[in-house]
């Protein structure tokens, strides 16, 4: 028997990406994580880990922010995913007209920058300029009105559901993809056998786009066990009111790069930084390990 | 020879125009062989990408300097160069120049550049509409504001606590300093011999606790800007604030109606009146520039009495900090410097020292002041917490 | 009940007209066969009876009721489709039970009735396999179990037999009507094997381009067909034309089927030599070049032997030809 | 497809979509609106349309007079095209060396591409900054397209690597009967019948490229090289922050993704394999 | 030399073997047809010689050289797929036009060679459409095109035919066979139609669930089928097995072809009653239910008259008959 012969083309796909990554993410990356081991006064083992969940002073911020950000995360799972899930499915919907318009203007706030969508929140959620409170107002809802964004009760979920209006776009564009990948006759074979509507989404699509599904849950994930941006716009490094909007991207940021007086500690960022990262990374590896193997995948 | 040029590292993206149309052609016009580019940074980011540029030896020549620890942090770092020998420093007093220089103030290593002063700035035409004068006490200042409330015209006062630093800075540090005396009370602080539970630090709180009830509708949701358009579009009476709003509010304001600012009112009638007259920003230079030589004839230069006339005047509200006659046009500018002749300086009571180690305790002053106003955390409370925490990490006795 | 009725359907692919305006009357309970060259519509049609595609021009009526515009799922049809159309994430099990569980059936009727057909299709090996984990065949299968566990008024069929080995196709075409003779129900069925046309229909309908030649009973169209193309058609082998001019007829052309065409050693009425010679167990072909009729295929039956070269003549028999004009058209 | 639409159903979709839509724009509405507006009337009446009296292009007039602004156009532009076209390319290659191809470590391989979604790459910046600077590259837009493209390629390779598990195994195969090589496989059949996806990644790449502040101010913050979003920050200032400017300045900005967007979104078509197997 | 030499290969799904240790030597330039019923395995035989598929255990060698694990597109093979495979995002035009672009042929020679194959498979009109545009047999003929405009020494078809109307599968049968006269390529060819593997096979292999029953020409496998399987599986209709018992034989099972049971009204040698008369045209199947043999097939040729439940008898043509003995296995 001949020896399979060495696959060198494997190593031809992956090498560019692999340099180009290698190089100027894992490289510089983990050469800050590294920074977690040492201290002002060299190296320090495993001590600021043991400072970051042993100290109060740290740890009831870091549990804080883990507990924020699971909250973050399941609301986006809640409703940004499922809404995600139910605009694909109603956009892939055959011969739907205007379909690329809903697409387009649907996905036109993930295209905005933090910058502009934390400003006009703050200013259609304002209590002082009228937007929010005079259209609950027009329907007769003027009672409801809060400032959400300033209560402790309520200011994180009014964050996360703004995150969400943002990305939304997102899980609908993966979704749709996906589903634009099942073949019309499978489509109409079971229209011919009477599943229509949504019993078509549950019984026919939606076991064929699970994989997807699983992308943007886990996507969803580690975009929210990063996520930074919006809460750092709207509510400043100090992820107002009292630290109830403080996730762990705020917490690191603070903490790495310093903010106003407080001076950036690269060893305890770097230590936030790893702690959140192997919290992502099992995350990933149930995912990856667990599901994705177990998922499975049809041809087209 | 080729003409040097020197980037200049900033927050202040506000004054870009200030530097190119009036600062920069001055002093080109003295020094035709250097070139001066300012290039700044929205502030929110400043501190982080120049750490992350001199570490990498990207910075630009000339730094703006943060006052305290941040600047310090960068000069013990070998990123500052130490200018105590420039010239130009003996036009300044000590403690303008307390804010850079090290602990034991053997090395200046900024020129300092400007201060702020906080205190109430109002609506003239308001107040005179609704027949109200300045108020110099504590209990004069709240009988204004019950006047306004009782009007209903309006928001007695403008301020929100949703970016925290607004109820910090220009709520506790602004009116605290009459209740501690200022550099006393901010000195024994350091010395350990007073403590953040003392009455003096926590009455500043108490009085914070009783904001709450003339600030606008949903304050807790209110941001900085949010206040300042609550002030400028004429819906506010009293704006708490620091100096620089006025070069911001002069031109949003336009005249809609006149302006007039008083100092923090003092909690007794005839008590001797501080304020916070705090140095704010300072210019230095990278220790690893190729043109130390062009980067030191421009700081000399930023030393100077020139340039302290050019920008206390195209700063109103940024009070230079040179010991040279400065004459300011701006009214506004003008009564708030006067403050100076009648109340005792002094600076933010957490900036020097206090705010070393983790927690913090300036951002913990920010939440705690905010929470105070909020109503969320007692005075006594918030005060037991800030001092414990900076109880967890310093120890006076090491001074 | 499944009587159909096409009234004057077309539809146009973009400017392609595939279909150019139909008309049919399918009587309820009967069994239409659709036969056509490839690509002139069949399976176009099938699926506008089904709803699955637009109809440019016309209507579709089903039981009388106009059902042009009415949803495929609405209008109680199954359909074997010609790419299968299998769902790839379902068993065998579930691909042919997922009708029934939508309609609400009992979990027992499900298992009952994917086992009737099951049973039938020689599938039950396979049942918990996937689509993927199926050969050609068994896949053609699942997507004629599919379709016959439900029991609709109108099954539409297109070419559901095609992939299966001669024994299976001939169980299973009996299968179908049995099926049919039992449901009682309205079948289409489109095949391009000769076998399955002729003992299926009750009527086959001949397309041609989109346009219906002739519609008849199987042995009408063989005996009977309306022109040349029909008469071509339907038979296999081919039938021959000869050329009439040359035989001293009137006719343009002859219409010979090539069991009607005698062959001798030696010289004949139409003299000609051994082509080809397709020996195929039962029967044999034999292919004649001829002047000037061309090539013409001789069948008989049995084992026979011909050189290829041997100079063979033909004899037509007269009685039995189809006689048309320069336009095809039948003459009678 | 289905021929008939169904009028229930689809006048109930439409109206799910409508008012989705609907949620989505009103805020982008009160963006754009305000951003001809006068400052005062931005907070005045931030509902209301521009009237005469509040009518104010200062902002957009502020935007155009300050820097270089069609060129800082032009920097994003190039960046964001030569990053996403590079992260599109090397990205799709690896993925589809890990979902084509079983070899040892696979699996292993796919994790390791995929850590760099897991650490916010902002922490990487002064070994990065080093690294442009001992290769001569800050200031340079080179330096900001390697970063995106190493920022941009795992989830990339996360999420083409799925979708090429859907390519018919049999088309492969017959590319390979016919003596297509594995580059011709790629490049001739599966690249274009991954198009959705690859429009998908290529949008949510382009999106923080796009809007990226940090690495164009650490890596390319000269006059030269600025992104659009660096320009827009001047209006950002350390007290007040000239909204009219920043809202004109982000609103232009948004129009060449939205054309970005628009052009992927082509590739999004259905039936994309129809026809290929029976 | 062999062309090709398959030496005891063997291929599991998992741990259901599918091909359980074939030998073949096909010869170079020969013409093997691969027959055998549903799912028995020919498709994955043929995809194991073109490389897609692993061979579990044994070697494959193609020109002497073992290419067990040369990758496909090294083999210099063609195949057409039973599912076609067509590229999806190509037009006809380019689906057959790809292999050779790909091996550098210039474009004149590649437009000759696409137009060539389009035009002995009527594509011509079709070649600018993707194959979402395409009749079933249009794709179908695309997937045979895409197959021979290459010319490599061995090509692979699996079923290529089967979705075309009779017609047209006698042409491209035709042109598939002048084919293999002109390039002297070896041909390994999959197919259920009797009439194709009868008539285009050098050789003909009978495969029964993964196993190589029988081996030989067309005309010795339907004359002398080494058991009752392929005796059963040559010939359409399917033999007629008789109890040898019942007509006092010694063997266990008569075979006898429909063609050579001789039927006449009223009683005979086995008599029985008309079940079921199928009317092809040209020739005539009666069903007629006996006992103990079941129900047997007779073939007349012609059209003929038989009422349904009519008494008939039945008599076997002994000489022609088959002779089995309990396990199947011929008798000699
Ligand atoms: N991936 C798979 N996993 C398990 N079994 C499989 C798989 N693919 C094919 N089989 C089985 O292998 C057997 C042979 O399949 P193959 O496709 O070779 O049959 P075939 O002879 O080509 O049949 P047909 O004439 O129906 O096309 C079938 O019984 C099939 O069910
Ligand atoms: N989407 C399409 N766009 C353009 N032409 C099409 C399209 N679909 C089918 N056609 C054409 O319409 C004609 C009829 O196609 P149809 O599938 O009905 O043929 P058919 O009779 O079923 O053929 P076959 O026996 O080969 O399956 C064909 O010529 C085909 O090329
Ligand atoms: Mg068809
Ligand atoms: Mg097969």
């Amino acid at each position: 028997m001949t020896k399979r012969p060495i696959r060198w083309h494997i190593a031809v796909f992956l090498a560019p990406a692999v340099l180009v990554y290698t190089a100027i993410m894992i490289i510089p990356l983990f050469g800050t994580l590294n920074l977690a081991l040492y201290g002002e006064e060299g190296f320090r083992g495993l001590r600021n880990f043991r400072t970051l969940l042993g100290d109060p002073l740290w740890s009831d911020a870091f549990w804080n922010a883990l507990g924020n950000n699971v909250w973050f995360f399941v609301i986006h799972m809640l409703v940004q995913n499922p809404i995600g899930i139910l605009l694909a499915a109603l956009l892939s919907s055959p011969r739907l007209r205007l379909a690329a318009v809903y697409r387009t203007a649907i996905f036109v706030p993930t295209i905005l920058s933090f910058v502009i969508v934390g400003f006009v929140w703050k200013l259609i959620l304002s209590p002082l300029w009228g937007i929010a409170p005079s259209m609950l107002d027009a329907v007769g809802l003027r009672g409801l009105f809060a400032p959400w964004l300033g209560q402790e009760g309520s200011a994180l979920t009014t964050l996360a559901l703004i995150s969400v209006w943002q990305f939304v776009g997102i899980p609908m564009m993966l979704i749709y993809a996906a589903l634009l990948s099942i073949p019309d006759e499978v489509l109409e074979a079971a229209e011919m056998d009477g599943i229509t509507g949504w019993s078509r989404f549950w019984k026919v699509q939606l076991p064929l786009i699970l994989p997807a599904i699983g992308i943007i849950s886990i996507l969803t994930f580690v975009g929210n066990f990063n996520a930074f941006d919006l809460i750092y716009v709207s509510q400043g490094a100090l992820a107002g009111p009292d630290f109830a909007t403080d996730i762990l991207g705020t917490f690191l940021y603070r903490t790495f790069f310093g903010f106003q007086l407080q001076l950036g500690d690269p060893h305890m960022g770097a230590a936030i930084a790893t702690a959140m990262f192997l919290i992502i990374l099992v995350g990933v590896c149930l995912y990856l390990f667990g599901i994705q193997t177990r998922l499975r995948r049809y041809q087209f | 020879q080729e003409p040097v040029t020197l980037t200049i590292e900033s927050w202040r993206n506000d004054d870009l125009a200030i530097w190119n149309d009036v600062i920069i052609p001055a002093f080109e016009a003295q020094h035709p062989d250097i070139n001066v580019e300012f290039a700044p940074t929205a502030p929110a980011e400043y501190n982080a990408a120049l750490n992350s540029k001199l570490q990498a030896g990207s910075a630009g020549d000339i730094i703006t300097c943060r006052p305290f620890d941040a600047s310090l942090e960068l000069f013990n770092n070998g990123q500052l160069a130490d200018l105590s020998d420039l010239p130009a420093m003996a036009n300044f007093s000590d403690v303008a120049k307390s804010a850079w220089q090290t602990d034991d103030a053997s090395a200046t290593f900024c020129v300092p550049m400007a201060s702020v002063i906080h205190g109430f700035i109002y609506n003239r035409t308001a107040f005179e509409e609704l027949g109200l004068e300045e108020p110099t006490t504590v209990d004069e200042f709240f009988a204004v504001l019950d006047a306004i409330q009782e009007d209903g015209t309006y928001i007695p006062m403008a301020m929100g606590t949703n970016d925290q630093w607004e109820a910090a800075t220009m709520g506790y540090q602004n009116i605290g300093p009459n209740y501690w005396k200022g550099e006393e009370g901010r000195q024994a602080l350091i010395s350990g011999t007073q403590k953040l539970t003392d009455p003096q630090w926590v009455q500043p709180y108490e009085q914070l606790a009783r904001w709450k009830d003339y600030l606008g509708d949903g304050f807790e949701a209110q941001t900085y800007p949010d206040s300042q358009n609550l002030f400028t579009l004429g819906r506010a009476a009293i704006f708490p604030a620091g100096s620089w709003e006025i070069s911001v509010f002069t031109p949003q304001i336009a005249g809609a109606f006149e302006m007039g600012a008083f100092p923090p009112p003092v909690p007794a009638e005839g008590d001797t009146c501080y304020i916070s007259d705090h140095t704010d920003i300072g210019i230095g230079m990278n220790a690893a520039t190729p043109n130390p030589e062009a980067a030191r004839t421009f700081l000399d230069w930023v030393g100077s009495p020139e340039f302290a006339n050019l920008y206390g005047n195209a700063l109103p509200g940024f009070f230079p900090l040179s010991n040279a006659e400065v004459t300011l046009e701006d009214p506004l500018a003008q009564e708030f410097i006067s403050w100076r002749d009648e109340c005792e300086s002094t600076i933010r009571s957490t900036y020097a020292i206090l705010s070393r180690g983790t927690p913090n305790l300036e951002n913990e002053t920010w939440n705690a002041s905010a929470n105070v106003i909020r109503g969320t955390e007692t005075p006594a409370d918030a005060a037991a917490r800030l001092q414990q925490g900076l109880d967890s990490w310093y120890t006076p006795a090491q001074q | 009940m499944g009587a159909l009725d096409l009234r004057g359907v077309a539809k146009s692919f973009g400017k392609t007209p595939v279909i150019k305006g139909v008309d049919l009357s399918v009587a309820d309970g009967e069994f239409v066969v659709f036969v056509g060259p490839s690509g002139c519509g069949k399976s176009t049609l099938l699926r506008m009876i089904a709803g699955l595609e637009d109809v440019t021009t016309g209507t579709v009526f089903l039981d009388g009721q106009d059902v042009t515009n009415l949803a495929p799922a609405k209008r109680g049809i199954a359909m074997v489709f010609q790419t299968y159309a299998l769902y790839p994430h379902l068993t065998v099990r579930d691909n042919m039970g997922l009708a029934l569980k939508q309609a609400g059936v009992s979990r027992a009727e499900i298992a009952r009735d994917v086992g009737r057909a099951s049973a039938m299709l020689a599938l039950d090996p396979y049942l918990d396999r996937r689509p993927v984990e199926l050969s050609g065949g068994q896949r053609q299968r699942v997507a004629i179990g599919r379709a016959i566990v439900r029991t609709p008024r109108l099954f539409l069929f297109d070419e559901p037999l095609s992939n299966l080995d001669a024994a299976l196709r001939v169980a299973t075409r009996i299968e179908i009507a049995r099926l049919h003779r039992e449901l009682g129900a309205t079948m289409i069925y489109v095949t391009h094997d000769q076998v399955e046309a002729m003992t299926l229909a009750d009527r086959i309908v001949v397309l041609r381009a989109g346009e219906v030649e002739q519609v008849g009973r199987p042995m009408d169209l063989y005996n009977d067909p309306a022109n040349t193309f029909v008469a071509g058609f339907i038979g296999s082998p081919r039938m021959n034309f000869l050329k009439g001019a040359a035989l001293g007829e009137q006719a343009d052309t002859l219409g010979i089927r090539p069991e009607h065409l005698a062959i001798a050693r030696g010289p004949g009425p139409i003299p000609g030599t051994v082509s080809h010679v397709e020996k195929l167990g039962g029967e044999t072909l034999v292919y004649v070049r001829t002047e000037p009729h061309g090539l013409l295929t001789v069948r008989l039956f049995g084992e026979h032997d011909f050189a290829v070269d041997e100079a063979v003549g033909l004899s037509p028999d007269g009685a039995r030809a189809f006689r048309f004009d320069a336009a095809g058209r039948r003459l009678r | 497809m289905a021929a008939r639409s169904r009028p229930g159903r689809s006048i109930a979709a439409h109206a799910i979509l409508l008012t989705y839509t609907l949620i989505a724009l009103f805020p982008v509405w009160i963006i754009l609106i305000n951003s001809v507006k006068s400052r005062r009337a931005i907070f005045g009446a931030p509902l209301a349309l521009p009237t005469p009296e509040t009518w104010d292009l200062v902002g957009y007039t502020t935007v155009l007079e300050n820097g270089d602004f069609f060129g800082y156009f032009l920097n994003s532009l190039i960046v964001t095209v030569v990053s996403l076209a590079l992260v599109l390319l090397f990205g799709a290659m690896a993925a589809f060396a890990l979902s084509e191809y079983r070899f040892r470590g696979n699996t292993l391989m796919g994790l390791y591409l995929a850590l760099g979604i897991m650490i916010p790459i902002r922490l990487g910046t002064v070994a990065i900054l080093q690294m442009m600077v001992s290769a001569g590259l800050v200031n340079t837009l080179t330096a900001l397209i390697l970063v995106y493209t190493a920022q941009g390629l795992p989830l990339a390779v996360f999420i083409l690597s799925e979708f090429m598990r859907n390519v018919s195994d049999d088309l492969k195969n017959a590319g390979r009967m016919d003596g297509l090589s594995e580059y011709a496989i790629f490049f001739r059949l599966v690249l274009p019948l991954v198009r959705p996806a690859m429009a998908t990644v290529a949008v949510f790449t382009m999106i923080p490229i796009w809007n990226d502040l940090w690495f164009p101010l650490i890596l390319a913050p000269s006059e030269e090289t600025k992104t659009i979003t660096l320009g827009s920050q001047v209006f950002i200032g350390q007290f007040v922050t000239n909204w009219n400017a920043v809202l004109a300045a982000l609103s232009l900005a948004i129009l060449p993704v939205l054309v970005l967007y628009l052009i992927f979104s082509r590739q999004l078509i259905r039936g994309i394999t129809a026809g290929a197997v029976k």
